[in-house]
């Protein structure tokens, strides 16, 4: 079978640093919140990453520096393969309604309660064709750019509070904590859902494997993504 | 603070007469005999065993202690080269700030 | 409950306005220009109406039971020592954002300028490490604050505590006791300058509405995953590198839907 | 480049380079990263301090302290639990004396003037030029006017002494101390009643009633402290004050006394306790001198007088004179510290120790108690005898009952001015600040004007200072080696106190001392010099075996002795050997042998009678460019009662003038109830003219430039409430 070049090796790099990125960060930042009324993941957990790490100081500090390592290999990222940048920016944040809105919708029924409930609606379980991304991926893409943003910029506001804010604007800090832990708190509950269907759903198996190999069986691209897969010319592949 | 000292002893010159020396008590220069004090008698009565200073008695025992020089028991230790106004001179330092004086000495 | 709870018990009838004990917090602590850890409120007399007797109340952190501050700390910076009862900053882990300074009822946070965090009397932790008092105690000329370990029935604070039982004040909000540690012995003034906390509008909304957002949708799109598990665990598998993008549903058995294997998904 | 302009730049630079070597002023994030181990997790800990016993100089108390030193900086000075004089206790001034020891505007190295007197301009020159200059001066001076042609002026220092005593080898009879602008008055009319000036002891009395004093905000130790436990122990405190002060706000009774009538008061006390015989008789016949002279006297003054002189209602005096008997001998009328108050302050005075006399409490619990002994041997240097020099001190026919040793500093400001009795040419000064202490700041510039050759020694640029011919960088007294002091804490102790160097002499400074000795070794003295501190205190204790390891363990050494009933046997060190109520040598002198009431000077519609003094912050001006301090009291301001302010127009905060005949200045307004409306009060210690304290350059009005010079007809003492002001809104 035809193997179709999907992810070319700076995209599958920055796919998994970002991965990485993303679980430490996340490790190390719920640990920083420690406040009886928020502790996402329960009394106990700060503590127990605090002394895991030496002290919250630390923690902080090691939090600061993997953000700051994020930042930087995304920037990389976008030196290295700006064109690539550019494709992903542009393919997620075009969204069709009557089709990508459509899509989600009826994915979201199959995925859970199966496909009765759109019949009843009087709608088909047919799903619409699909670009280079499906909308599940293009919402949780941009969920995480968007949110990435928001987090990037709220984190350098934290990092930066005891270095260059003036009291005047201690106010932006103070929401930059509570902007920070929106837009976590939302990228990670897509986070949830992406991993699910990339790693664990059996459905997406060949997405996943593309992610190491960087390419996808035809009749996966075809079934998943007809319409990259139809504007595609010729045998060198790749979206580019 | 001659004039007050000519106050304060212009009663008491009048009543007493000197004995042992020809003149009246007092009105000497008492910086001169602080001066005097010091080179002659502290090496007796100085900050040592026998403490003497001014404060030492009330400006009436100093004038009742000069008023017989003879008597004052070093009087045979005093310099030969003392004259009578050195004496009056010292003794109106020790007077003039005598622990009832108005101006007594300094202490710590 | 600590182990201690370091208080400070005051006769605020000793004070002399003085401000010794500021001065000594100031050199004690490096506390900037414009800023002060500890103070003494002066409750003037209406000397129009013939009144002169005037009263002279220090204070500082009052280190509460129940702290406000450290409720308005999102990372914990700020606690309640569990080993002496002082509210304290771990200036490593505060962030600056500010939250702690508008909820303490007695204005006794600020941001330190030089270092951009927040600040706050900690009796003197340093001193205390080597054996002194809080330089504030220790000046104080007519001894009038006085310092110690509550739970030390030795301490002079607790003797103190333990002879004035019944006219003890603790200087509280109107509708917020935070169960100071600052002890003032009989009548003290002024009485009604602590204020409501109040938090800023970024923490209210980071637990009052950010919080159960996040944890809502966190919450749901666990679900999904979960009722999308529990969908793929109980269905048969996709042989794995088909390329056939079956949607788990699709093969359900039972679901009544016919198999489309050219769906498009 | 100008010789300011580099020295200005110099200076800067040295600055820098110090600040990062040492530390800022207090507050400064430089001090924090010295200060004791903080809770910063993000600098390795700080090592733990050194701590060095030494005494405060940031006033005249002298509390014991303890320096916390880390890494050669001072970080901290705590109080000496030990020092019992102070109560164990540091004031914010004690804390502040570390902003003292950093201070940026600290002089540096010797400066010599380089331009017109005061206009700023000035040359650095080495310490040897520096002291060959001054000696060379010192040496034309003698020669030309006699050694009594050069005046020395010191301030209250543990080094003055060693003026004097230079002051003495040099041949001078002139030495003025800062005494003269404070409390002369009233050591005299104690000594003059008493035969000394004695202590109060507040902490066991039963009753006080506080007249002219401040005790809550100007400290003295251990009076303020022991009065606040006095009262905690329910002694009743009655203050007379034109001012609503902090000791009058915790007073029992205030009264806001029409100011300078408070003889007035006593009078009327003395008077109702005669009446109505509420004191001891067989005290008074066996302790006083006169009394029968002072019944006939007080007759003349019933409460109703002094009502309508003082504004205090009859039956409140008769009430306090009838309250202070009773609880007699364990209480007094506070005999106060500054009384450089009116020319008539010293029978004002007399008038407070009639009364305490006739309460019975000399040397009794909670009364008045004699000095005692701490048992120093003092040092006394064997000056030469110059045969060529001038009679007396030089203001010494100015004041009928003038003290030899402190000399009245505004009759000696004017002899210089007239040159009469004899010239004065030269002058030595040594921190102490006449031309922003002393009343009439015009003429002390032209006594200034005056002099061929004028050397200030002193750790920053004072504005006496600013107008000299060579400035001399002293040490701080953190940075010193002081000779022993002997100090009395009313019934609380009599103690020796040392100062050991707790960091070394900052810059080029050099102490007091050692530019005497190298004076004196260009002078031919150096003889009388020839010693070094260790040995002169080797000297001092002498007597006291023991002492000094005492000293070096505690900080402080302390004579045990008698404290009440020490006066059993002995004698009043007056005429009469008896407490004098009626003093004899006053009627000898054909002054007032019992203190006659003479009432103030009026104060016409308009005008405000101006009265000064200091709070618990402020040490007149040796503290006015303290960073730490400057943070509580950045400015002086002018109080006045609204009354007046509304008919002035004059709003709070708004900038005023306010004039007498002798000069002008320009404050805010503080329009508050805290005073008479027939009085103004404005802080001392703002108003400078130096351009070398940039902390407090410009900020608010100077006392010495509008107070007006007058002086106490007695003792020469200055009378700083004789000034009547006018008050304007200053117009933009």
């Amino acid at each position: 079978m035809r193997r179709i070049k999907r992810h070319d090796r700076s995209d599958i790099l920055i796919h998994w640093f970002n991965a990485a990125c993303w679980l430490a960060l996340l490790v190390t930042g719920v640990g920083l919140v420690a406040n009886p009324q928020l502790n996402p993941a329960g009394d106990a957990y700060p503590g127990a990453v605090r002394s895991l790490f030496g002290g919250g100081p630390a923690l902080l500090a090691v939090h600061i520096g993997l953000g700051i390592v994020w930042m930087a290999g995304i920037v990389l990222y976008v030196a290295v393969n700006f064109r690539g940048a550019v494709f992903f920016l542009k393919e997620i944040f075009s969204v069709s309604p009557a089709r990508d809105v459509m899509w989600m919708v009826k994915k979201m029924a199959l995925m859970t309660v199966g496909a009765k409930p759109l019949v009843k609606a009087g709608l088909t379980p047919d799903l619409p064709d699909q670009g280079y991304y499906n909308m599940g991926q293009k919402a949780f893409a941009q969920a995480s750019v968007l949110g990435g943003v928001v987090i990037v910029a709220t984190g350098v506001v934290m990092s930066l509070s005891d270095m260059v804010i003036p009291a005047s604007m201690v106010w932006m800090v103070g929401w930059s904590v509570t902007l920070h832990y929106l837009a976590v708190g939302l990228v990670f509950a897509g986070l949830l859902v992406h991993v699910y269907m990339a790693a664990i759903s059996r459905d997406e198996r060949p997405g996943f494997v593309s992610m190491f190999t960087g390419h996808v069986p035809e009749d996966y691209a075809r079934h998943h993504h007809k319409l990259w897969l139809d504007g595609l010319t010729g045998d060198s592949g790749g979206h580019k | 603070m001659k004039r007050q000292f000519v106050a304060v002893c212009a009663v008491a010159a009048l009543v007493l007469t000197s004995v042992s020396m020809s003149f009246a008590l007092g009105e000497g220069n008492a910086r001169k005999g602080k001066f005097l004090y010091r080179k002659n008698c502290r090496s007796c009565h100085g900050a040592s065993a026998s403490d003497l200073s001014p404060m030492s008695k009330t400006q009436a025992e100093w004038k009742a202690t000069f008023e017989k020089t003879d008597a004052i028991a070093c009087h045979d230790k005093w310099p030969a080269d003392m004259t009578p106004e050195d004496v009056n001179d010292i003794f109106t330092y020790l007077h003039d700030f005598a622990k009832d004086s108005p101006t007594p000495a300094k202490c710590s | 409950m600590p182990n201690k709870q370091l208080a400070m018990v005051i006769d605020s009838s000793r004070c002399i306005d003085c401000k010794a004990c500021m001065a000594a917090c100031i050199t004690a602590n490096a506390v900037p220009v414009g800023c002060n850890r500890n103070w003494v409120k002066d409750a003037e007399p209406d000397l129009a109406k013939g009144a002169f007797r005037g009263h002279f109340q220090p204070g500082g952190c009052m280190h509460c039971d129940n702290p406000t501050c450290v409720a308005a700390c999102p990372t914990g910076a700020t606690f309640k020592s569990p080993e002496d009862g002082a509210v304290v900053i771990d200036r490593g882990l505060c962030i600056g954002c500010g939250n702690c300074i508008p909820a303490c009822p007695y204005g006794a946070r600020f941001r330190n300028p030089a270092i951009r965090k927040a600040d706050k009397c900690d009796y003197c932790a340093a001193r205390r490490e080597q054996g002194l008092s809080p330089a504030c105690v220790d000046t104080c000329p007519t001894k009038a604050r006085v310092f110690g370990d509550l739970s030390d029935p030795d301490s002079e604070a607790a003797r103190l505590l333990a002879e004035n039982k019944g006219r003890l004040v603790r200087l509280v909000a109107a509708a917020t006791d935070t169960k100071p540690n600052m002890y003032y012995l009989g009548v003290t003034e002024p009485r009604n300058w602590p204020v409501e906390p109040a938090p800023p509008t970024a923490m209210a909304a980071m637990t009052g509405l950010v919080d159960p957002l996040v944890k809502t949708a966190v919450a749901l799109s666990g679900l999904g995953v979960l009722a999308m598990l529990g969908r793929q665990l109980f269905t048969k598998p996709t042989p794995p590198h088909d390329g056939h993008g079956h949607a788990p549903g699709d093969q359900t058995p039972g679901s009544g839907d016919a198999d489309r294997p050219d769906n498009r998904s | 480049m100008s010789p300011l302009a580099e020295v200005k730049t110099t200076r800067r630079g040295l600055f820098k380079a110090a600040a990062m070597a040492a530390v800022g002023a207090a507050g400064s994030g430089l001090l924090g990263g010295l200060a004791p181990a903080r809770a910063d997790a993000k600098g390795p800990a700080a090592p733990p301090f050194e701590s060095k016993f030494s005494v405060c100089d940031m006033c005249f108390n002298r509390c014991g302290m303890i320096a916390r030193v880390q890494n050669g900086v001072v970080v901290k000075l705590d109080p000496n639990p030990k020092f019992t004089k102070s109560r164990g206790m540091l004031c914010a001034r004690g804390n502040a004396g570390v902003a003292q020891v950093y201070d940026p505007d600290r002089l540096r190295y010797p400066l010599l003037r380089d331009g017109g007197r005061g206009e700023g301009k000035w040359k650095r020159i080495s310490w040897d030029e520096a002291l060959d200059i001054a000696a060379e001066k010192m040496r034309q001076v003698r020669e030309k006017y006699t050694p009594s042609g050069q005046l020395f002026t010191a301030g209250a220092d543990m080094q003055s002494e060693f003026v004097s005593r230079f002051a003495e080898v040099f041949g001078s009879f002139n030495v003025t101390s800062h005494e003269s602008l404070c409390l002369l008055s009233l050591n005299r009319a104690f000594l003059d009643t008493f035969g000394e000036a004695p202590y109060a002891d507040v902490i066991n009395s039963k009753y006080v009633v506080m007249a002219g004093a401040n005790r809550f905000e100007a400290l003295v130790t251990p009076d303020s402290i022991d009065l606040m436990d006095a009262m905690q122990r329910g002694c009743k405190l009655v203050v007379l004050d034109p001012r609503h002060t902090k000791t009058a706000a915790l007073a029992n009774e205030w009264h806001a006394i029409r100011p300078g009538t408070d003889l007035a008061f006593m009078l009327a006390v003395a008077h109702v306790i005669i009446a109505e015989k509420l004191y001891d008789p067989a005290f008074i016949t066996e302790k006083t001198f006169g009394f029968d002279e002072l019944a006939a006297h007080v007759a003349k003054y019933p409460p109703a007088f002094a009502e309508a002189q003082c504004g205090i209602p009859a039956a409140d005096v008769a009430r306090i004179a009838r309250e202070l008997a009773a609880a007699a001998p364990a209480s007094m009328v506070y005999p106060g510290r500054r009384s450089s108050d009116y020319v008539n302050s010293s029978q004002i005075r007399r008038g407070y120790a009639i009364v305490n006399a006739l309460l019975g409490n000399w040397d009794k619990p909670g009364g008045l108690l004699a000095a005692r002994q701490v048992g120093l041997t003092p040092v006394p240097a064997d000056p030469p005898w110059y045969d060529d020099n001038q009679e007396d001190r030089l203001d010494a026919e100015m004041s009928p009952m003038l003290f030899e040793h402190d000399g009245s500093f505004v009759h000696t400001r004017d002899a210089v001015l007239s040159g009469e009795p004899y010239p004065v040419k030269g002058w030595f000064i040594f921190k102490t600040n006449p031309m922003q202490t002393a009343p009439n700041r015009k003429k002390t510039i032209k006594m200034m004007e005056a002099m061929d050759f004028v050397t200030v020694v002193d750790i920053t640029m004072s504005d006496t200072a600013w107008y000299a011919d060579l400035v001399l960088p002293a040490p701080s007294a953190l940075e010193r080696t002081d000779p022993c002091a002997g100090l009395q804490g009313s019934s609380a102790c009599a103690c020796v106190v040392k100062r050991d160097p707790v960091v070394g002499a900052m810059y080029e400074s050099r102490p007091l001392f050692e530019i005497v000795k190298g004076l004196a070794a260009r002078l031919d003295l150096a003889e009388h010099f020839a010693f070094t501190i260790p040995e002169y205190r080797a000297k001092q204790l002498a007597k006291l075996e023991g002492a000094e390891a005492i000293l070096d363990r505690d900080g402080v050494y302390y004579n045990p002795g008698q404290v009440y009933g020490v006066y059993e046997g002995r004698i009043f060190k007056t005429k009469s050997h008896k407490i004098e109520l009626y003093n004899q040598r006053y009627a000898e002198l054909g002054l007032d042998p019992l203190p006659v009431y003479t009432p103030p000077s009026t104060v016409a519609e308009g005008s405000f009678r101006l009265v000064i003094g200091r709070n618990a912050l402020v040490t007149q001006t040796s503290t006015q460019n303290n960073a730490l301090l400057g943070r509580f009291v950045p400015d002086n301001s002018l109080w006045i009662h609204p009354d007046p302010a509304a008919k002035l127009g004059i709003r709070d905060g708004e900038r005023v003038v306010v004039e007498s005949k002798a000069g002008k200045g320009e404050l805010a307004a503080q329009v508050t109830r805290k005073i008479r409306p027939d009085t103004v009060y404005m802080l001392s210690g703002f108003g400078t003219l130096s351009g070398g304290l940039s902390r407090i350059k410009g900020k608010g009005a100077s006392i010495a430039e509008i107070l007006e010079d007058a002086a106490d007809a007695l003792c020469g003492n200055a009378a700083m409430h004789e000034t009547l002001v006018t008050v304007k809104r200053k117009v933009a």
